[in-house]
Order: C-alpha cells, then structure tokens, then sequence
C-alpha cells in the first residue's frame, strides 16, 4: 500500500497547483467555465489525457496521479466540465471509443457521465458529449446535437452547473460494456476533489485567523478557534490518508477497491461538509456575504456530498461489504 | 378587563385588522399604515409609559397580545429595530427632548429607525469599532463605515456608536448618537449575503453632521447605552415578536417526512434524530417562557437557547440535504435555499463561540478570559485585521 | 403544560438536597447501602411513600414530586434500593397491595422490578420483595424467603448493585395486572435520576475549573474548557426541561406521556453519560483515579444509559409514536 | 545482511526467544532475563550508540526489528519507561560517567527505570512542579510528591524533575537529576485507577539526598532536559514499540459484530461508522509510518494521532455498551472494564486539549495564547489547586 506521494507525484501537484493559482485565482472562478484555462490545463499540463492510455494519446497515469490533479482542481474550485469528463474518461475503461478518447486526450472534447436521471446532468450545458450507461451498455450521445435540448439548472453549487437535457429523437451511440466497478472509480475521483476542497477551506480559515483581530488578540489565539481548527486538521490528515489509499487500490488491489471507494465518500465527503461549513463560520459575519468566498467552498462540498446519491448509500454498500 | 379578555380582545383586533396582507401593495406604506392603526388601538408600546406614547402596562399584557398574535404575520417588519431595540434605548437614556421628539413618530409608524454599531473591522468585538464622531463646533461629524444593518435603507433615523476618543481605552471612548439618515453624506449601499439576498447594508458616513440635542447619554459613555439596546435586542430575538413561526421549514420534519423513505430504517432514525433536537429546545424555550411569566428571568440562559438554535437551524438544513441527496442542491428546490441560510443564525446577534463565552462567564461564572485589550489607548490597540 | 417548580416543589427539593447533603455525603456513598439514611429519608421527609396513595399511607404525589425527589438522590449518588422501590411503587398502580404499598409507605419494606431476566436484578440483595411481570400479571415474591437464591453481581457502577436472582420453588404471590404504560413511567423516572447525575457531574466541574491552574490561570478561563462547559450546561437546560414535561405527562396528560417517555430516555441518558464523561475527562489525570468521585458519576451515567435496555430501543419506540 | 534479511533472522529470533510466555514465573524476573538474551542476541538497543552498549545501527533496523515483532508480546514492560524514556535522554544529554554507569545496565536488564516529572498540583502544567531539591553540601537533598508513575514499584532508579530556584520563572528554575529510588526516604504507594487497578504510583520523596554527579543537564536547565525527555516519551508512544495489539480488544468491530443483533440496520450501521474511524485512523498512522520511512518526520503532528486515538477509545467502549445493552455493565462483562479504562487515553501523555493546542500551535502555526506564567518568579506564581 503506497500512501505517500512520489516525488514526480508532487511535481504534478507543484505544477497543477501553480498553474490554477495563476490562471484560475478565485475571482476568475466566479466567472464560470473559461475554454482557454481548459485549453493550456490540457496543453501545457496535460490534465485530460491524465489517465486516458497512450495508445489515445494519454499519459496513461493511474489513479494516485488523477488524485492527486482533482484534488487541485477541488481546492481551486475550478469550474467548467474537469470532473465530468474525468468521469467521462474512467466509463470509457472498456468502451474505448478511439475517437473520443484521444479528443478527450488532445483537450479537444469535453465529456460528462449521467450519474443519475438526465434531468440534472453536471456540467451539462459545458460538455460536448455525455455518456449514459443504458443497462450494461454504456452509449453516448453528442449534446449540441439533433434531438437534445439541455437547460441550465439553478444549483447550490455555483462553481460547477448541471443541466436538465431531454433527448427527443437523439442519437445514442451505443460504445460497448460499462465497466465493472465504475461506481468505486467515481466516488474515488470524487473523494479526491473533496480532498482538495476540504484542504483549501481549512488552509483560509488557518490563515485568517492568523491576521483578524478580536478583543485585542489574535482569534486563532483562542482555544475556541484553536482547538476547532485542531479538529479540522485532524479530519484532513485522515481524509488524505483515504483517499492515498483508495487511490491505490483503485491502481493496483481491485480486490480492496469497493470498501476503499465506499469508506472515501463516507468519510472524506461528510469531513469536507463539515470542514468547508466550519471555515465558513470560524470567519464571522464576513463569510457570511456574498463578495467572500467561503460560501463558495461550502456550497461545492455539499453539492460534492450529494453528488453520487444521498450519503447513506456509501455507509449500506459499506455495511454489506463488510457482510454485517 | 382581566389577561384573557385583554388576549381575547387583541385576537379580534387583530382577526379584524391584520388578516388581510394585500401583499401587492407597497411593503413599507403598508407597515406604517399598519402602525398607525395598532397605535389606535393602543397595541404599539404597550410596556412603554403613557408620557411617551405608550400604554404604561405590564409584562403580562405585552405577553397576551403576542399570544394573540402568533398566528398573524403582522407587517411591522421594517419597525423592528426601532420597537425592539432603538426605542427602549431612547426610553431608558434619551433625555426628555429626545423622548418627545422620537418615540411617538416610531409607536405611530412614522418614522423608521436602524441600529448602527457593527463594523467590518470589529465583529463581534462591537467595542473596537473604528468609526470617529469628532466635534465640530456645537455638534459633531461622522465619517466611517457600518455593516449587517437592516432596515437601513427605509430607515429616517439611525441609532449610531461612534468612537469619540482614541486615547483611552476602547470601551471608554464611544459615544452614542442619532443620526439623520436622509443626510446626503449618508451611503446605504446593500450588502447580498451568501444565499443571493440583500437583506443587510453597508453605510457610510461622509463628513454627517449630528447635533449635540442628539447626543444619547453622556460623552464617552456610549458603551452603557450600547449595553442597554444590545441587552433589548437580545430579549426581542428570544421573544421573537411576530416574526414567522417556521410553518413552511423545509427543514422541519414535518417537510421532510413527505419527500424522503421513510421506509428505510435509517431515515427513520434520522428523523427521529431530528425530533428529538426539536423537541429538546422547543421544551427549553417554553420552560425559559415559563419562568419568564413566573417572574424569573433568563438573562444569559437566552444565549444558551440562542446558540441551540443556532446549531440546530445548521443541523436540519444539513440532515435534509443528506436525506434528499442530489435534487436538494438543484433546481432551486427549497433544501438548496435552506442550507445557504443556515450559517446566518450563527453569525448574527453574537457568534456561537460568543454564546459559548456568555454562558461560560455570565451562567456558570467562570474565570474570564485575561483581556489585553481593557487597558490600552484605543490607538495603541491591535484591531481588524492585520496583514 | 408545566414546565416550572412549583414554591412546594422547590421546598421539596431544598429538604430532600440538604438532607442527602449531610446524611449521605460522597465519602458515605462509596459504603454502600445504609439502612439507617433511609429510615429517616422515609421517617423525616417520607420520600419512601412519595407516590404512594394516601389511602395507603402515602402522600399521593405525583410524578412531578417524584422527578424532584429522584433529580436529588441521583445527584447525591444515594446508594441502596430507592430507585428500585420507585419502580416498583409504579408497577403497583394497578394491583395496589396493601400490605407491600403501606410497608413502602412506612420505609419497612424496600423493593424492587424485574426490568429484564432475573439474572441481573437491581438492588436485589438489598430489596426485600421482587416483583415479576409475568406476562399480565404483576407477580411479589420475598426475596429472603425459601427457593430464592441471590447472588451479588460484579457491576460497573460501585453505587448501585444488582444480583443474580434464582428461583427453585419460591412461591411467587399474584397481585393484579400489570399497569398499563409501566416502561414509559419507568423510562421518566430513571430519566430525573439522570437529570440528577448530569447536574451534580456539571456543577462539580465547574466548581473545580473555577480553583484548578494550569500555566497560572484558572482553566476555567481556557475557551477549551469554557466552550465545552457551556455545552453541557445547554444539554443541562433541555434535560431539564423534557424531564419536566415527561412528569407532566405521567401526571397530566395520559395521551402525550409514550412520547414523552421515549424522548426522556432518548435525550437524557445520553445527555448524563455525556456530561459525566465529559466531567471526568476535563478533571484531567486526578479524574481517573479511584479516590476521586468523578467516576461514580461517569459510571453511574452508564449504567443508568443502558438499564432499560439498548438506547436504540427509546428511539425505535420514537419512530413507532411519531408513524414515521 | 540486508533489512529483509535482518528482520528475518529477528523473527527467527524471536520465535525461538519469545514464544514461551511461562506466565507463572514472576513478570520482573522474567523480564530481566528476556532483556539479557536481548542484549546478547543484539536486539537491545539497537540505535543506541556502541560505546554506551548499543547496536549503533538506524532507524531502519529498529523497524525491521518492531515489524518482526509485531506479533509477539515481548515481556520487556517494566523495562519499557528506561528504554523509550530516561536511557535515551541520558545518551543525549547525561555525562559519560552517567553513561558509562546506567546505560549498559539498562540495557541488559539489570536495573530498572522509572521517570518522575508529574505531580498532582501541576497536572498539564508539568513546569508548574514544586518538589524541591535544595542544596547540601557537595550535593543535593530533595522533597516532595510525584505522580502517574509507572514501575515504580519495581525501579532502582528515577529520572527526577524538581525544582532547584524558586526566585526565577517557572520554566527557568528546575534541575533534572537521577535518584536511587531504593533509598529509604523514597515511599511509593500503588495509585489505583478508575478501574480498580494499580498501574500507576504515587512517590514521596523525605530528606533523599542526590550527589551532584548525578545531576543531568546544568542547574536550572532541566526544563530542556525534560523536554528531551517528552519528545522520546511521545516518539516511544506513536511507535507502540512491544506494545498488545488489541487483538482481544473487546471494543473492537471484530468482536462486537460476533454479540449484537446485526439484523438490525441501525446496529449495522454503528458498526459501519466504527469501522470508518478505525480505518481513518489506522490508515493515517500507516502514512505517518509509511512517511517516516521515507524520511518525513511527523513531528507535531503525531499529537493529531494521538488524539486521535483518544477519542476513537473513549467512542468504541461507549458505543460497545450501548449496543449490547445491560448486560455489558454487569458481571465482570469485558466492555465493562473497557469502559472504565477509555478514558486513559485522553489524559496520559497529555489530555486532548494539550493536543489540540499542540497541533494549532506547532502544525497550524497558529498563534499562542497569551502567557501570563513565562516572566513570574515561580513563587509568585498561582499554581495547582487554589481554594
């Protein structure tokens, strides 16, 4: 079991990490979804073909270099269709469809995975083709196609939109089998942005309570603030180590992967709620308006928490795993 | 006329006067029209002395009438601040000429006021605020910033604490004034909390003159009088006078029994949970209310109710999200809304960590915590925040 | 709905306070039961006939007194079988036995309920009767008469014993139905018992964080401890309340009693363990030794936490009442 | 010899040296004797420096050896404060007369350690500390009360902190030395737990003189010493060196699932939120191992497992109990000890509030609390218990 970083492991955390500070600062997220920031993310970085396999043209990563991507993206809440093409990318394991995975690779196509019903699909209204798994088969669809019609959603989120698309007459286009454990890599990929976001959240509340001032002192000096913050650091050593280890399995121990995936987002998506909600209040009245962006992070880990079904399911999937 | 006829009586009033809510019209003419009505009736004041414009009685009616009122929303939204905190602050601290000029436009529906203390620098440290009141010849001006006040921009009169002295220490350099709102040096700029809405507003004041006749209590004393319009405040959250009762929560369980599966087990549980929290605080509120009619007042006990509420209004809208999963953050649906509200709880009328500290020093009389910022000159002192 | 002390009820709970105070201080309670405290508990404030009707030689109070009278022998950690007799005074309501009723009344006869199997009886070695429900039939049997073999158990909680009772041919007397919403009086008795544990746990750690340093000031100034105190005091609050409403309920309102019952159990056995827990951990090292009272309490919370069963149990019971 | 290899032959050691528990012998005994074959096999101190009697090897080995045997319950305890604590510190800090004379024995077995730093008055506060040790003559005399002491019962010597100047602030005014513990002046009394048992003891020191040769560190620079001392205390903690496994942990989801109803989805779930905190946690320690290894040092942030630890103990045996109901408080029932014991966690090697400030402080960077114990003299000082 590996969970610790390599050393080329953190120089793609370094260079991911500074590429978003510098060209996806967390005014620019306000913005919504930027096609040029995707453009040298793929060009320079080559992010989408992460873990699409060289013979697409991808870098044939794993799972512990994806993880360790999405948890940058996560911290830099960066928006546009990154997760859903990732999700994308891992349904085309066993349908790889040539032309879309070497678009996906090249930077040139973006993808999303239906993860429930098509009336709330993430980043609908962004991506190029979505991907449906119809029973066994998984099929896709082109989504400015003929027979689409796609509406933006009001979400929570609002670094990250779905979109409600209704398929009158459209094309599927069926790709070949979903693979088996796709759930597992989902909630994996997911956990590791949740990772990123649980991180950012607590590394800006750490640092403010470092320069606001109350009563004469610094509030981080409190124990109030302190030990809370204590606490909060204390869930994101323990959110890293899973997803490490969920990462891993996810590469190399398939027989671990199921109790590794379900135990991610049991654990690293309620931590990162509450950790995003508790950076939220530790900053007073302030992180409660608009203009900050606290409630940024707060509403992407509970639209996160949510994302693959109501929480309770990892915990059952869990329970029977463990044949309780 | 004895409580339950006085109650039975307000009811009829009110089933005769509040019912219809034309909810077209205008919101502010519509509470001061109202206003002017409860006046007559001689239900605006009740506690307050007749001298002033109120009705000189007790407690107790006050109590019957908000019995009676409980099942109207009665429009008095944008007098809240001044019947809840300003006016009782005039009342006790104004001077006579103050009284007479203020509080019977208010009970009438008049004028409208704010309350203007908190400051992006200061939080919950209300006494380290920076904005300066500086004399000016017989009066005094104002420049400086406020924040989180409602009402602000329907406001005529506001309720100000400025720092009037920057060489002693912070507490004992503020002074409390009235200020004209419609003055052109006054900004109200509104400020959109987290959930979209503008509920708040910024204010600030550039070079606003204020007379000496609107100075409230005596020069650098104006942390006393705060005390006093925060110590009303904290009554009219925990009495809550005709603010909504939650019937439509979608948070509450009523709501969500209906939209999540209740045949699963741990639902079940869940909402059981929730019951329980409910009902926990709901049983300490009556008990506080209880006590209150028999003469024993909560004083910081409130604080513990306050910050119940609090966690518990961050519980439910975090239960029902979890409960309902993926359709409660999209498509507007009302859980969506709920959890971007529910940090406002927490975060006005005192933090939950300054709850913790009311309840620690003033309930159980703990030790306080050293204070460092007790003795040193205001200019001296570390405030906001500092790079 | 009465949720507040009656002048009486307060006069009550002042007599009963410094009684105990003085009659049965902690370093008494660690001697176990002493006869000699309870016949002037019963002689000078008739607490054994609290609830007993006054035809039988009691006072005919009701469940709010009682809850007043169990908050302060659970407080005091009062040893021996006073809990016991309470309930079974309450299994009696329906199969009022003169004898057994007017022995309670007159502090001659102690008892005690089967709440489970006979292997595990409260204050069975101190009792003189058990009663047994067998099936509807509230059943006595002397527990020094023939064919009853008692044996003390090993318990967790040092002030308040149970045996291990057999039965090899003792007759048991049949006395009349068993009452009707026996568990739920039951349930609101232990929970003003537990009300009790949590005040004193509380009040005993505020007192000590008030004179206790640590790195020369009080630690009772640390928001470390104050934060955490002012929690249990708000878990001290809504206890009191709903142990108030239940008592009300057992008295006054019939129909909202079950409910009321649950919640009590539901909310305030895990209220007291809590905070006697969190009484003993914020004593710091002196709070783990023996000499210190501070597990008495923290073992007692326990045990009365699970005397009536599993705690999920109270909250099935919720579920049913509530038809979610 | 590789590593692989050296583990091995530890392993072949061990199962030849550490199989035979012969649990009728007495513990010291045995202990002495399997700490001699220890020595002579070379697995006693194994980083420790070759002049004083150890190995002179690294980390790497020391790991080989824990991994070889972690399936073993080596009879080492009595043995175990000398070797993770007070021989270390004297390696760093003692003389080489002190080493020369107190490590090679320690090391073989022949004289067993125990370390004197708590006091009842000073609890977190361990600089608050008043025994004294007062000059006399060419050495030293020593009064006063320990605490928590382990083996003390069964040591020839103690690494002692006490107070050698009480003009000076508290940190500045201690001296750290070794005293025989078999001297008639010393009292030790077996201090019962709240669990009935005695691990631990109280000390009373009467007129025990100390010559000088035994103080370790200059006068009044035992706090640096001690602090030498805790690093190794907490380093020997976080690698649970010869520790049980709790394979017999009754609070463990292995044996809980085999006593409670798990048709039950509720107690299915308790269950699954037991095994979420335990792999949490467990996978957090293997990365802090797995870093270690790799030559991160986790410094700080072992306080953040520990207290971590903490509370994972106190919420298994708490969960325990209310899963299995009456039964698990009666009757010498397991869970019932286990609960009488989680709270030990939380208050030995500091309570879960030290560590909280500790991975604020030294982790988060965060900024101190305000001191107000740093600059007074000690005998100015409020200390321990104050009526």
């Amino acid at each position: 079991m590996k969970l610790v970083l390599s050393e080329e492991q953190r120089e793609l955390r370094t260079a991911v990490r500074s590429f978003l500070a510098a060209a996806s600062p967390l005014p620019k997220v306000r913005e919504g979804y930027d096609r040029e920031v995707y453009a040298r993310l793929n060009g320079e970085l080559g992010l989408s073909g992460l873990i699409v396999a060289e013979e697409y043209g991808g870098a044939g990563a794993g799972f512990a270099e994806l993880a360790v991507a999405l948890e940058e993206t996560g911290a830099a809440l960066l928006p546009g269709p990154f997760l859903s093409t990732v999700f994308a990318t891992i349904a085309l394991t066993e349908a790889a469809d040539k032309e879309l995975l070497s678009g996906i690779a090249e930077g040139r196509i973006t993808a999303t995975l239906a993860t429930g019903p098509l009336d709330r699909v993430i980043n609908g209204m962004e991506a190029d083709v979505l991907l449906v798994p119809e029973g066994d088969v998984l099929t896709a669809v082109e989504l400015d196609g003929p027979g689409v019609t796609r509406t933006p959603l009001e979400t929570l989120d609002l670094t990250r939109g779905q979109a409600s698309v209704r398929l009158d007459g459209a094309s599927l286009r069926a790709l070949g089998p979903v693979p088996g454990g796709l759930g597992d890599r989902l909630a994996v990929a997911l956990a590791a942005e949740q990772l990123g976001v649980l991180r950012a959240s607590l590394e800006a509340i750490v640092a403010y309570a470092k320069i606001r001032v109350a009563f004469g002192r610094y509030i981080g000096s409190y124990q109030g603030v302190k030990h809370k913050l204590a606490d909060m650091h204390c869930k994101l050593e323990q959110a890293e180590s899973i997803v490490r280890f969920a990462a891993w399995a996810a590469d190399e121990s398939p027989g671990e992967l199921p109790q590794a995936a379900a135990l991610a987002q049991a654990y690293v998506g309620r931590a990162c709620f509450e950790v995003a909600r508790d950076h939220l209040l530790l900053h007073g009245g302030i992180g409660f308006t608009w203009e900050h962006d606290a409630h940024l992070f707060y509403k992407r880990a509970k639209a996160d928490e949510v994302l693959l079904g109501p929480p309770r399911i990892h915990r059952s999937r869990l329970a029977e795993l463990l044949e309780l | 006329m004895n409580l339950d006829e006085y109650q039975l009586a307000a009811r009829a009033w009110l089933e005769e006067n509040a019912a219809d809510d034309s909810p077209e019209s205008d919101p502010v003419v519509r509470s001061k029209e109202f206003m002017a009505k409860l006046y007559d009736a001689g239900y605006s004041g009740i506690t307050w002395p007749e001298r002033w414009g109120g009705q000189g009685l007790t407690q107790a009616e006050e109590r019957a009438f908000s019995t009676a009122a409980r099942d109207f929303t009665l429009p008095i939204y944008v007098f809240s601040i001044g019947l809840g905190m300003t006016g009782p602050t005039l009342v006790d601290r104004g001077t006579d000429e103050q009284r007479e000029r203020f509080v019977r436009p208010l009970l009438r529906g008049e004028e409208i006021w704010c309350q203007l203390f908190s400051e992006p620098g200061a939080g919950s440290d209300v006494a380290s605020l920076q904005t300066r009141a500086v004399r000016d010849g017989d009066g005094w001006v104002v420049n400086g910033q406020k924040v989180w006040t409602s009402v602000a921009h329907h406001a005529d009169w506001g309720l100000l604490l400025a720092r009037t002295d920057v060489e002693v220490p912070k507490h004992k350099g503020l002074t409390m004034f009235v200020v004209d709102m419609r003055h052109p040096g006054v900004t109200v700029r509104p400020l959109k909390d987290m959930s979209g809405r503008s509920n708040f507003n910024e204010i600030f004041f550039d070079d606003v003159p204020i007379p000496d006749e609107h100075r409230v209590g005596e020069v650098n004393d104006g942390w006393s009088v705060a005390v006093t319009t925060l110590l009303h405040e904290r009554l009219s959250i925990s009495a809550g006078v005709g603010m909504g009762t939650g019937r439509d929560d979608p948070t509450a369980l009523a709501a969500l029994r209906e939209v999540v599966d209740t045949s699963d087990p741990l639902v079940r549980d869940e909402l059981v949970e929730l019951h329980i929290r409910n009902r926990a605080l709901a049983l300490f509120n009556q008990r506080l209310a209880q006590e209150t009619k028999a003469g024993i007042f909560p004083g910081a006990r409130g604080s513990a109710a306050k910050l119940l509420l609090a966690e518990l209004t961050l519980y439910q809208a975090d239960l029902g999200t979890r409960l309902v999963g993926p359709d409660s953050v999209v498509d507007g649906h009302p859980l969506s809304h709920a959890i971007s509200l529910s940090p406002a709880m927490s975060l006005g009328g005192g933090t939950n960590e300054i709850m913790r500290n009311i309840v620690g020093d003033r309930v159980l009389g703990l030790p306080p915590e050293p204070r460092v910022d007790k003795t040193v000159p205001f200019k001296d002192l570390k405030v906001g925040t500092q790079g």
